[in-house]
């Protein structure tokens, strides 16, 4: 590697939190206008090294340090990292929704008249210049919070260049994106490397560290484990490196004998969400909800299990009309629900794993009235060792695990419940591959252990991996119904396609 | 897991000595500048004087876990302190008791209504609930106190005037009602619900907890121990004032704050809130029993309210600023 | 026309306002008299001083509970150090109540400690102060001229309520021109990309809540000019809450980020004529305190289903 | 009748009270001012209520300026700042009669008078009780009202004058306000009475504090050992001096406050002269005299 070509280097940082050693001698080489993929499994230490890196974190005391075009540097606020041309986009987008494109584009550096005003027309002109550049269609004055959340990373990265940013870290950006809006993103990507801007591209997902990135790095356990240039590897290298062992067995098919219609749902609507809505799944059936992000797949699921009311239709559970007015009666009836914001609608995220598990099915464990904490704590550790989720214990705060292992305390949370109808929405949505087949193997398993599924995912593989049967939806209808044996990538892209 | 219990017990402490220091610090400041401050006599004086405080402060620190505000505890202690005594000489004390817890958590239900159920913000409702009460207390008692006519011929003075064993009764109501709270919100799926709840909605709502519900039902906690506080109240003076309760709600959200329930929801301590009550209340008695003006109090209140939670937070975060 | 109604569904204060002052109008026609309007005018000068202020703080995400008795200090410090002569008590009382706000914007943003803390501490502490500084007692001005101020007016306008209104001009052009106006709607926002994006935060922040307290002591010296006097008890005790309300009915989002002084004119215009209304109507007192408090709920939950409106407008629009 | 103000030759009384509901006194001078105004051919009023927030009583004198009545009937939130709403009254032309507490002094050039109690007397009565009852020596507290109001400060003012002049051996250990709240009135003597083993009397400015502070005697076991003297007479303390815990009080009856208000108003808006002050019998009440009196109904 030619050293002068390197734009940023990683030498031995270390960062440990209370309890976790998160990076231990991480190092790492960045090259101008060069794509570097990091991947790695949930809590390898990804997220925690960009934040090192751009001064979010102070790394370990005396634990070596970072080069930026050449220059020793030491951060103690994003902002300076900023300044110096080190950018993270953030997953959760840094922008300010009530004020204008331009605005957020010069935000904290807007440009002034003579007596200190600010002066619109040339902020105006210089963001619609950028705009320009990256070929953007987006009004300077349009408010950001009328944009789609596409359309508001590439104001991010509208304004990690007027920054003059040498380095753009992308921490997981697709993850709410849909598949066109993938292809913008990679477009200015390619852009910036046009511009010789390097980027760092953190993802779970393999197909896009072979579409766009140039070199691999693979993190495991806090430690660098390889270093790869993608042209020259295959998939199963990449994740040997980051599980430690082959992969073999990716989607795991559900060997369940199918039983009796357990869910039954008949012209399901709901203005200006979904359609005329009928499908059923059967004891030990996988059945798979596929579409675009937007298609209306979560709000019929939040529909069937009560957290939305629909306008009409019918639903049977267990061959008997029911009508859901709550999540509560839903539990009770007997659904699980994964919803697919974890943070949000899975987590309550101060407290502990055990009461994170627990927290579902607090009615039934009760002694005498009282909670019974005891019971609680079985229930912990018995989950614990079924999923291997990798936490310091019971009374850790779920806010401090890494992303996989609060997917698997939300899925641990349903399964104690050993629901009747098991609904899971985007379950590996920010999830590692080797965390991704457990998960795999967790619903099949659930299916062959006589629960109904219904998985909402928007991977084509993994949804045809993992489902018996698949229903499409497009704009809030259905669009297609396929059995394992007759699906095909091309028929679903063509259900789910806008016309 | 043996080791991280211990480490987070250790935490905990440390966060929270914050409150216990000012506590003893005030206590110790005020036993050597009176010496009757620490006399038995006075220490029972003081629990009194809080109880009434003390008991809507369980209600409120519900309330406050759950992550909302209800300032209409004070004009709601006033109308239910009328209720009682208009209805004890008509339907006799037990009954009149009744109607006022009845009213109490009416009054809380509609408040939980607007707030869990069609989410509406905690603040300006309660704030509008404030004057809308405080004007049904008027409006029912065409503005005239009410009294009993044959104070001495009740048991019911008992209630806040009574002692059992040396104790005021009020006090062991307060107490009752703390251990009531307590065991609801550390030992009960309630009480975990509500933690939740505070900590995230969402989520709850996603776990098949009725969020809305929850909500609802620490507004209707609230009103009912401030009906039991109006009814304390009530027998304390065998009357009723249309004003009495106005600004509670601020001593008793102080004492909340003070005893480290967080104002983001999630957590929250029964106990601690009433150590804070405390604090509000043994200012009053000090500082009378100093001679210092009466509104110097005010003045120490701010202080105290605001070193104690900087303390806390410092201490969480292991700097002074942030 | 449609114009019109989507102008009334996005800032719905505007036309809460107009039903109002037809059916006051036809009500009590006196209300529509000039000299009547000129009074709503300048009765609501002191609340709308002090919800400019609010505003302000609001949009950075905000409020002060202690506005009411920061009003009440500085109005008795305008009044009570007289002696000192006019201007001098005026300066001090602004100082006074710009001190008070640099202390709550101190714990706000270096020390990180709730805003509802802070100035529920300071709206508890500050009436100490009051009491103490007047020893219990009302204060009364020694001139004439001061009152003489409060109640003149400048061609037929109360000079109260220009006051007000060059305040008001000059709060929304700060808000729409300056940077220091720009990043309080970032601060308020998104706090943490305004952070990233470099600007001062804390700085914002401290502005904000010295602002909101200045405006809070301008409003309590206007009032002073009304009576030339200061009573202890004066903002006290919900004056603090009815301007975070009113600020709130002008449609400023109660956390932060969204709103506009024009707005929040609307909200204490809309409040003035209420209460110029129940007093022409000679409403009991009692039944004036249940439609505030019901006025209030009604508000918040208008409020709240407009947003929603607000928000599918936005969908729409893109 | 309703009120309308026109020149058609009938009388409105504009009139803007201090805080109806905070107390019966109040309520019933509210009340009776209704009845008597209904009974009155010809006359009409307009009834506001500050709700005890001074500004908004700047805000009714001007709204009842726009109305255009024939009189200003003021029970001022405060005497001092109420001033220059008076003078605006003046300004227009319409007469202003103070009723029940006083106006400031600088405010006297534009107000026709005063109709109501001699509040400052009230505290003298209350002085002269507690001095007979203690015979010019011990030790006494005192229970204000709520600060800042005149009629608070002027009853205050007229004990500790009294007191003063009259009997040096009498010391006033400590003023404490009570905001007229009887719960805080107990807690206030509780604590009083733990700070101070000496007390010989309390004053208290009226019989509802009075009877907060009697609750903490009676607790404490004091009760008719301390003595009690008031400066304003509820029906409770009628009661309570029966029982013999209250000394002296001072009988003022808000029937006879509000028909004086009245009649002087009637008077002024008819364009006569009247006096400046125009004050309703308050007497002395003591267990001797008190069954001459009515209980009060409040
Ligand atoms: N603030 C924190 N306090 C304590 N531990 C933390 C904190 N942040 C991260 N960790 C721990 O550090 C480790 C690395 O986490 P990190 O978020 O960097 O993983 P990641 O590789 O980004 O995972 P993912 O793919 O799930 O995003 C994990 O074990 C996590 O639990
Ligand atoms: N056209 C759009 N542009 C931007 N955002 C949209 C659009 N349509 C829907 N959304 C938002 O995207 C989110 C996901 O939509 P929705 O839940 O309906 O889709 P879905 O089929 O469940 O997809 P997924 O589960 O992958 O998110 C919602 O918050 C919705 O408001
Ligand atoms: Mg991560
Ligand atoms: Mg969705």
């Amino acid at each position: 590697m030619n050293e002068e070509q390197i734009i940023l280097e990683v030498k031995n940082i270390s960062k440990t939190f209370p309890g976790v050693k998160a990076l231990s001698n991480v190092n790492l080489k960045v090259r101008k206008g060069e794509v570097l993929a990091v991947v790695g499994e949930n809590g390898a230490g990804k997220s925690t090294l960009m934040k090192t890196l751009s001064g979010v974190f102070y790394p370990d005391h005396g634990s070596g340090g970072i080069i930026l075009d050449g220059k020793t540097v030491s951060f103690s606020n994003p902002l300076e990292a900023k300044k110096a041309g080190l950018i993270l986009i953030f997953q959760e987008l840094s922008l300010v929704s009530e004020l204008s494109v331009a605005e957020n584009i010069y935000l904290g550096n807007l440009p002034r008249t003579k007596r200190g005003l600010i002066d619109w027309r040339r902020l105006n002109e210089m963001a619609g210049k950028i705009m320009a550049d990256l070929e953007l269609d987006i009004d300077p004055r349009e408010l950001v919070g009328n944009l789609s959340i596409s359309r508001q990373q590439m104001v991010e990265i509208a304004r990690a260049l007027s920054m003059g940013a040498k380095v753009v870290i992308f921490d997981e950006p697709t993850s709410s994106l849909t598949e066109a809006e993938k292809e913008i993103l990679f477009m200015n990507i390619r852009k910036l490397k046009e511009k010789k801007v390097s980027v760092i591209y953190i993802t779970h997902k393999m197909d896009e560290v072979f579409q766009i990135t140039d070199r691999v790095e693979v993190l495991r356990d806090g430690q660098n484990t390889g270093s790869l240039v993608t042209a020259e590897v295959q998939l199963e290298d990449i994740t040997k490196l980051m599980i430690g062992r082959i992969l073999d067995d990716y989607f795991h098919k559900n060997q369940a004998v199918k039983g009796k219609e357990v869910l039954k749902v008949e012209n399901l609507s709901k203005a200006g969400l979904f359609e005329n809505i009928s499908f059923s799944i059967r004891k030990g059936e996988v059945v798979g909800l596929y579409g675009l992000v937007g298609a209306g797949r979560s709000e019929v699921a939040e529909t069937i299990f009560g957290a939305r009311q629909p306008d009409s239709g019918r639903v049977w559970i267990n061959g008997k009309e029911v009508s859901i007015r709550s999540t509560e009666q839903a539990v009770k009836i007997g659904i699980g629900f994964v919803p697919e914001d974890r943070k949000e609608q899975g987590l309550v995220l101060k407290m502990s794993c055990k009461e994170n598990i627990s927290l579902a099915k607090l009615p039934w464990i009760k002694n005498r009235g009282f909670l019974d904490t005891a019971v609680e704590m079985e229930m912990y550790e018995e989950y614990k060792d079924k999923l291997s989720i990798s936490t310091p214990g019971a009374y850790q705060k779920v806010v401090n695990l890494s992303g996989g292992n609060q997917q698997k305390i939300v899925i641990a949370k349903w399964l104690s419940m050993t629901p009747d109808l098991l609904i899971l929405d985007e379950p590996t949505r920010g999830i590692d591959v080797g965390s991704k087949a457990e998960i795999h193997k967790l619903i099949a398993k659930a299916a062959e252990s006589g629960y109904a599924v219904l998985v909402i995912s928007s991977e084509m593989p993994e949804i045809i991996g993992v489902s018996d049967r698949i229903i499409a939806m497009r704009s809030g209808r259905v669009t297609g119904v396929f059995t394992d044996a007759e699906v095909t990538e091309t028929t679903l892209l063509k259900a789910i396609a806008h016309v | 897991m043996q080791l991280s219990v211990i480490k987070k017990k250790a935490l905990g402490f440390a966060e929270k000595q914050g409150l216990v220091i000012a506590f003893l610090l005030l206590v110790i400041f005020f036993s050597i500048a009176s010496d009757v401050f620490l006399t038995y006599g006075n220490i029972i004086l003081v629990l009194r004087q809080v109880s009434i405080l003390g008991i809507i402060a369980c209600g409120m620190t519900f309330v406050i876990i759950g992550g909302n505000f209800d300032l209409s505890v004070g004009s709601l202690t006033s109308l239910t302190t009328v209720v009682v005594i208009s209805l004890h000489d008509k339907i006799g004390p037990i009954p009149a008791m009744i109607v006022a817890l009845l009213v109490g958590m009416l009054s809380g239900t509609l408040a939980g209504y607007l707030i869990g159920y069609l989410k509406l913000n905690s603040m300006i409702i309660t704030l509008g609930l404030l004057g809308v009460i405080q004007a049904v207390t008027l409006i029912y008692t065409g503005g005239k106190y009410s009294r009993l006519t044959d104070p001495d011929e009740t048991w019911f003075g008992f209630i806040g005037r009574g002692f059992v064993l040396g104790i005021p009764f009020p006090v062991i109501i307060l107490a009752v009602v703390i251990i009531i709270f307590a065991v609801i919100l550390m030992k009960t799926v309630f009480g975990r619900q509500l933690l939740a709840v505070g900590g995230n909605q969402v989520a709850s709502k996603f776990s098949g907890i009725k969020e809305t519900r929850i909500i609802m039902l620490t507004f209707i906690a609230s009103g009912l121990v401030t009906g039991i506080g109006g009814i304390v109240l009530g027998s304390r003076i065998m009357a009723a004032q249309n004003y009495i309760g106005e600004g509670y709600e601020f001593q008793v959200i102080t004492g909340v704050i003070l005893g480290g329930t967080s104002l983001t929801g999630g957590e929250g301590n029964i106990f601690k809130s009433f150590l804070g009550i405390l604090i509000v209340g043994m200012l009053m008695n000090g500082f009378i029993l100093l001679g210092f003006p009466y509104y110097t109090q005010w003045v120490a209140q701010w202080v105290i309210l605001v070193v104690v939670v900087w303390i806390d937070i410092a201490s969480k975060r292991g700097k002074v600023l942030a | 026309m449609k114009k019109i109604l989507r102008f009334f569904k996005k800032k719905p204060i505007w036309a809460i306002l107009l039903l109002l002052v037809v059916i006051i109008t036809i009500l009590a026609p006196e209300f529509i008299r000039r000299r009547n309007l000129l009074n709503i005018l300048l009765q609501s000068s002191v609340n709308g001083v002090m919800a400019v202020g609010m505003t302000y703080l609001m949009i950075n995400g905000f409020f002060d509970l202690s506005v009411g008795t920061v009003m009440g200090f500085s109005a008795a410090l305008a009044v009570g150090l007289q002696p000192l002569g006019i201007f001098p008590a005026v300066i001090i009382a602004l100082l006074a109540g710009a001190g008070i706000g640099a202390v709550n914007g101190f714990l706000v943003a270096r020390a990180k400690i709730n805003a509802f803390v802070v100035t529920l501490g300071s709206f508890i502490g500050v009436r100490g102060l009051i009491y103490i500084y007047t020893k219990e007692d009302a204060l009364i001005g020694e001139r004439m001229v001061f009152s003489d101020f409060g109640s003149s007016s400048v061609l037929g306008i109360p000079t109260l309520f220009i006051i007000m209104l060059v305040i008001a001009v000059i709060a929304e052009f700060v808000l729409r021109k300056t940077p220091h106006g720009r990043n309080t709607y970032a601060v308020g926002g998104n706090y943490e990309a305004a952070e990233n994006a470099g600007i001062r935060v804390n700085r914002t922040v401290m502005v904000n809540f010295i602002l909101c307290s200045l405006a809070a002591a301008v409003g309590g010296v206007l009032l002073a000019s009304r009576m030339n006097a200061a009573t202890p008890g004066l903002g006290w005790p919900d004056q603090n809450l009815m301007i975070i309300a009113t600020v709130v009915l002008g449609g400023t989002s109660l956390n932060g980020g969204y709103g506009s002084i024009v707005h929040t004119m609307g909200g204490v215009l809309t409040i003035g004529v209420i209460q110029n209304a129940l007093n022409l109507l000679n409403v009991q007192s009692y039944y004036n305190m249940l439609l505030m408090g019901i006025i209030l709920i009604l508000v918040v939950f208008a409020d709240s289903r407009f947003k929603q409106a607000r928000n599918a407008l936005r969908v729409t629009d893109s | 009748g309703d009120a309308e103000a026109t020149d058609d030759g009938t009388i409105v009384i504009g009139h803007t009270a201090n805080n109806v509901g905070i107390d019966s006194y109040q309520t019933t001078h509210d009340q009776v001012f209704r009845d008597t105004v209904a009974a009155l051919e010809g006359v009409s009023a307009i009834q506001l209520d500050a709700g005890g927030d001074v500004a908004l009583q700047i805000n009714q004198v001007e709204d009842l300026i726009q109305k255009n009545v024939d009189v200003i009937v003021i029970w001022p939130v405060n005497g001092k700042a109420i001033v220059p709403a008076a003078k605006k009254a003046f300004d227009a032309g319409i007469p202003v009669l103070i009723c029940n507490s006083l106006i400031d002094e600088s405010g006297y050039q534009y107000v026709k008078g005063f109709a109501g109690p001699d509040t400052y007397e009230e505290g003298v009565n209350a002085a002269v009780g507690m001095i007979e009852a203690l015979d010019g020596e011990g030790n006494v507290v005192e229970l204000m009202g709520m600060p800042g109001y005149v009629t608070a400060i002027r009853r205050s003012e007229g004990f500790q004058d009294k007191i003063a002049d009259d009997a040096p051996g009498i010391e006033i250990l400590a003023t404490e306000p009570t905001d007229w709240n009887r719960e805080k009135a107990t807690r206030v003597m509780e604590n009083l009475l733990t700070k101070y083993q000496n007390i010989d009397g309390v004053y208290v400015a009226d019989d509802n504090i009075g009877i907060g502070a009697l609750n903490a005697l009676k607790e404490a076991g004091r009760a008719g050992d301390i003595v009690m003297t008031s400066a304003c007479m509820f029906g409770e303390g009628y009661d309570a001096m029966e029982e013999g815990f209250i000394y002296g009080s001072v009988y003022q009856s808000p029937a006879e406050d509000a028909k004086k208000a009245v009649e002087v108003a009637v008077k002024l808006a008819n364009g006569e002269e009247v006096p400046f002050w125009n004050f309703f019998e308050t007497p002395v009440v003591t267990k001797a005299n008190m069954d001459q009196f009515e209980r009060p109904n409040f």
